[in-house]
């Protein structure tokens, strides 16, 4: 089993989540991040003072996956997310010992789909 | 991120911009100073006289109405940013905030001398005057002799608050994608000229006022007037991004509904100003009964759409309600003053649900309005003052129609204009990136909530 | 997620409803209608003649104060949604909007006229009255021949403001877990019916009246009557789930104290009005007394809270401060025009420690009331009408005890069988899973701050 | 986290302040107490004589201003609030929420009788008067011939409503660092003493009355007695950690920008009874007329900041945008009635002007403002004055340096000797770990939003 | 060392929290996140047009345990977050290389608790 | 290719950025959450009822590095982070088996950079 993170522009959730849906990745937890990479910020300025905003608003997705699944997922995601443009994002992707389903006590594979 | 060639030229036509306020500025003075000897002196030494008694107490609840009126403003900032997205809220404030300044110091420099030149000072029939720049009075303008509700300075003060609503209204359907220049450019414009222009057919003694057209306190005049520039810059600027995907529609929630809720009961209270003030002296009959209709209406449109949208949506939508209540209200504005109780109730019944099929309508055809300003004003502002064609007694539907059908020709076509120009000139719209990240800091540099981790698509 | 059983079930009820509504508009329309001839003429030609000076002011007045009692509203539904959680906002502001609605149509249908009767209309000793369905008046309504201080249509408009406040006060203590059916349901009969009832005991000239029971704005008529309803509701309704657990009391912590701060604000503002307009004139004297005391209960009730929540909770709460000033209100509006100005300090400043007081208490008997609405209106509006026998000139301490029983007799009795009539027919409560997803979800199908990432339960 | 030994000295301070709350409503008890039946019995019988009538509308006007300077305690705390930290919000808040409270008491206390002692009652010279403790009036307090314009009670509500304000400002420029308590301490001592004691020269007939200084509502006697307090505040109290790095200023962002703009549309709502109510009568001509140059001015404000803000930030600011509002708004304070009306746009965009560059300036300083109240407040206080010398008919720019330097002076003094007894007593500054982690949770142990995931630094 | 992470419903943190004392396991971190999986989300609709939400409000919690740990830490898990119905969530486990307490620089399995 | 996860107090974010940008680490990702560990958390009291805090505001910050960065930003981090004073934080180092920029679909060590 693998555990895939992938940090993506938000605007690009929907795209991502339609991608995954069509990849028949149904199961997924979304979170909202900050980030910085090679993408340079940009200057708020407040009250006449300039502040270098250089962390940007991510969207982070991690999904997990049994092996037969992790490249359709990777494949998904880049449909999903890229644009071509700087700050399109990263997938990350770890490795996961167990998992298991709260409600039924199942593990292993069984329990992630 | 450096300057470039474009944003030059915008500091210069913001020079420009600054010459033509200064110009405008002196403009008022030069008319002031004229009179200033007068009208101070005149302040100076007004003694309450026992004749004077009346006056005080009409121009009295006329000031307390123009007080109601400016409260509106604050009640549209809240209502349009609470159902937009966070990542605009800044802009839309902005816009909200600069459109009643920018309406007050225009109306000052041309708007009130455009909107009700005087008898003597028809430039062509009766369709447009114009009686000079500034704003300036003799000891006359603060006397009954004026006017037995209120002193010169009241009348500029309360219709200058009218006036600026217009522009608020477009605002609300053109927000989450249009650059503020335009924007700022555009509603300077509108609510200059086009907005007085119209309303001096009626209130300012034109062709419409003599032809028995009805409009108490402006659901043509004000709401569709606003409510047809609105369309005409939803259809121009275009949907949101993302708001329309092949087949379907897409819901952009607000991010703020109880600033939402804060805006509509403004909305409400102002109106009592709006519709209450409309009868130019604090009569207690007429007032009272105006007061009444007003409220039964607004109250009426409240459970209309309530039932409507329950009945359509499954589960009824708070934003429905709270756009059913400003449907009652601009519906009843044209004729709370000659409408039964009976009427009043059924005409904000009816606008409470013809807003949200109006609603829904629209976004069939894929004309996106963010805050629903068309089916609010455009829609229920034609309904009102149909209505009164109606129910109210002795007026007629055909002469009604006819005043909907001119001023909304006439504003279709200014707006239209004004907007073409505009683009031309500078564009009307933000980059697809400005979109997406937001016009809080593409246009001002700043988030309107930075404490807070947020969402900016789900 | 189709439609099953219960909801078609309920789309007839709604049906049923929205027939009794036309029903009631009929109502009203007929009787508006044979009065409109000459109620609307007089409108026309109502001349301002000399001897309608006082009038006019006064008049003016009693508007302003109505628009002042309708603020309240607002005020209502902000403390309301910011002391509760993000999740039910939208439900709450919901039924703070639809109050109002509801009770000027209804106080319009059956309301003014049950609590009004006028001298003849008495069906029973004088306890109950009903002059008939709708609003209408001939030319006299508009005239001081009806009243020296206002039309017919302003003393409508001023009443039909105060009755919605009563429904109010319940929604507070039983948020965040009734039905909205139920809720709006249950508010409807009881401001169309019971607090026009009750009511009219003292302000319609019935039998408390006669008695010299003396209760100047309502700290009993209104503020009482809707706190009984609010103890029993929210015994009935039964506390939020996680609120108690085995042996303690958890915190549920409001989730926007500024709003909640814009409300208290808004409902002093309005308290101008509630007090100061139950004047029924703009007499100098006694207006401008009435506004310091309430003012200086107001103060002292912020300052009486501040002080026992420092002490209780070791640290100063701000919603303890922001109820101890509504305490300070709800305590002296029955007696803001017969206390002295020390009294009126004292009036407040027990007041606001009597709700710090009565919170924590409230907590204990495990009956829990999220925004303090029995605290603040119950408990302060029976100590500010007894407080009217101890410091009250000429007032009777046992006639203020007197008054206070009997509405909270007829307020528990009717609420009771209100709340289980309700509950047999719809139910009271939402599921438990509705409830931990919040209402806002559940019964309106949308967010109240869609954009940003919130806890559920911390 | 067990209560130590400063926090049981608290206790017992607590008790004090307590105490002498005791004696203070004592005070006003005995003094109100002996008028009481006097009061009261002409309240009962004031009857409407012709010869009240303009004394009724005049006095109805004036509480409508009361009203209108009330809700600007809300503007303020909107706007402070606002522009602070989610995680200061709750305490920022508190400390407006008292400060109207604690300001009305105190002024019933001593404040009135300080500010308004009386030909007989200055103690020295005209530099110092008192007419006794606490509030009270006889039956000629109700009429006319107490003042033309309004009755006592009146006089003491309006004047009361304005006290609380001078706090109010310096708490927006001491925000986010100084200590509850010392707050609390510090501005009931200024807003009882300092501000009605500074006020008295003016307004209370003292030697700056005599000299012919004219500061028509205030834009020094209110806006730079709160402006130098605030100043001295800030200055004393250092500013916020991480506000100035090693060479840099940091911006430290307001949590919540559309409350700052309900905030600056109430204070522009409120200003209208401000400056309208100043008249100190409802003279239509002299209101009407200070009405249009508050609003114009207002508007200037607005276009004056934008246009600087963009100018200077290369995108426009909403904060410094309703800075200018404000700016334009405490600068034509001083003239509203004697400058023209070109001369009140003039007055408006210049303060609009100077309000942002005040703002960098302080910085440039290293004095932290948070909200700009001292350029707000202090420099379009001072700008405002001088101007009436500039543009106000017949009025001496000498005279009117004197008045900006004598209240000026007293006001440093006086703030500067409290805060530092303060200082010295109490301490003024929290923690730094209280700082960062927030007064909310420092002062209050609560939160203002806890229902959704914020950042505390970014 | 190994690192625990759940997804669970938002309204059993306060369950799962004393189910984790009485483990003794008293460090953990925790966000808000948003995920679907069984559940099947619910339908929005605002102004007339219907959203689908299938992302539902979840909490994560990450808890970084000894060997000896793990059972006991995911036996309380399950034990405050399990209702029975869909929705209850997940828990996963991977491992974790290298532990370090910022404060003393203290390093693996001491750092850990 | 590891992935170093740190928990750190919010405020030391700045600080942490900046010693982090010193040592040339430009990448991350950061989020929002609550912690408990050895501080003790702290009391609010709403309205007469004490709630025991324990989840205290934190802040997490996940950055994927190549072999021979981990050190360097393990040190980085620490030097921003640390005051002496209990709450100062964890930092975690787990495995990374595969990283993916989507804008280029590079993979491994060069995309991590
Ligand atoms: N090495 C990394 N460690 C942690 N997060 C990273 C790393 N590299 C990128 N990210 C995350 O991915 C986001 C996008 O990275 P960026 O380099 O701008 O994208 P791209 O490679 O497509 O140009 C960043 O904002 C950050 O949140
Ligand atoms: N494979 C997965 N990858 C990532 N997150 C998951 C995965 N499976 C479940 N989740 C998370 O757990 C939550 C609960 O999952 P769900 O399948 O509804 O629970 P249950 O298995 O108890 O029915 C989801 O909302 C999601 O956040
Ligand atoms: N074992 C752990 N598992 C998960 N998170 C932890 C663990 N230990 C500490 N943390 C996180 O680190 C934060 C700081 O921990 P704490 O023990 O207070 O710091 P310190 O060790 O510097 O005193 C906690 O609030 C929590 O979020």
């Amino acid at each position: 089993m693998k555990l895939i993170t992938a940090i993506i522009q938000p605007e690009k959730l929907p795209d991502v989540k339609a991608a995954l849906f069509e990849a028949k990745v149904y199961k997924m937890t979304v979170s909202n991040v900050i980030g910085c990479g090679q993408q340079m910020g940009y200057q708020e300025t407040y009250r006449g003072t300039i502040a270098e905003v250089n962390l940007l608003k991510k969207v982070r997705i991690d999904i997990a996956v049994n092996e037969g699944f992790v490249r359709p997922t990777i494949d998904a995601i880049i449909r999903g997310a890229r644009t071509g443009k700087i700050g399109d994002g990263k997938i990350f992707v770890s490795d996961l010992l167990e998992c298991i389903r709260i409600r039924t006590g199942e593990t292993g594979s069984e329990a992630i789909g | 991120m450096s300057r470039n060639g474009t944003e030059k030229k915008w500091s210069m036509r913001i020079g420009i911009f600054a010459a033509l306020l200064v110009l405008a500025v002196g403009s008022i003075a030069r008319g002031a100073e004229e009179a200033a000897g007068a009208s101070e002196m005149s302040v100076a030494h007004s003694p309450p006289l026992p004749s004077n008694v009346m006056f005080t107490i009409h121009n009295t609840w006329m000031m307390v109405a123009a007080f109601l009126v400016f409260i509106m403003h604050l009640g549209f900032a809240t209502v349009e940013s609470g159902l937009n997205r966070a990542k605009n809220a800044v802009n839309i404030l902005f816009k909200n905030t600069m459109i009643p300044a920018i309406g007050l110091l225009t109306y000052a420099v041309v708007g009130f001398n455009l909107m009700y030149p005087g008898e003597g000072n028809w430039l062509l029939g009766k369709i447009l005057g114009f009686s000079g720049f500034g704003i300036r009075t003799d000891a006359v303008g603060l006397t009954p002799a004026y006017n037995p509700g209120y002193t010169y300075w009241t009348d500029f003060l309360f219709q200058g608050m009218f006036a600026a609503t217009a522009a608020t209204i477009v605002s609300g359907a053109v927000c989450e994608r249009i650059k503020l220049k335009s924007f700022l450019v555009f509603s300077t414009l509108y609510v200059a000229i086009v907005y007085p222009w119209v309303g001096s057919w009626k209130w300012g003694g034109g062709w419409l006022d003599a032809k028995g057209f009805h409009d108490f306190a402006g659901s043509t005049l004000v709401h569709s007037v606003g409510g047809w520039a609105a369309l005409v810059g939803a259809i121009l600027v275009g949907p949101r991004l993302g708001k329309y995907t092949n087949g379907g529609v897409r819901p952009i929630m607000g991010h703020n509904i109880p600033m939402v809720v804060i805006g509509v009961f403004l909305l409400w209270l102002g109106w009592f100003g709006f519709n209450g003030g409309s009868v130019l002296s604090a009569d207690p009959g007429i007032v009272s009964y105006v007061l009444v209709t007003t409220s039964l209406a607004a109250s009426a449109g409240a459970v209309g759409a309530m039932l409507t949208s329950w009945w359509l949506q499954r589960k009824p939508d708070l934003t429905m309600v709270l756009n059913g209540i400003l449907a009652g209200l601009v519906g009843i504005t044209a004729g709370a003053d000659v409408v039964s109780v009976p009427a009043s109730v059924v005409i904000g019944l009816l606008a409470g649900i013809l807003v949200v099929i109006s609603v829904l309508v629209m976004d069939r055809f894929r004309v996106d309005d963010p805050v629903g300003a068309v089916s609010v004003h455009l829609v229920c502002g034609v309904w009102g003052t149909l209505a009164v064609g109606i129910w109210g007694e002795g007026k007629s539907f055909w002469t009604q129609l006819v005043g909907v059908l001119a001023c909304g020709f006439a504003c279709v076509i200014a707006a239209w204009v004004l907007f073409r120009a505009v683009r031309a000139l500078i564009g009307l719209r933000v980059s697809p990136e400005e979109e997406l990240a937001g016009l809080d800091i593409g246009e001002h540099g700043m988030e309107a909530y930075p404490d807070f981790q947020g969402f900016l698509t789900k």
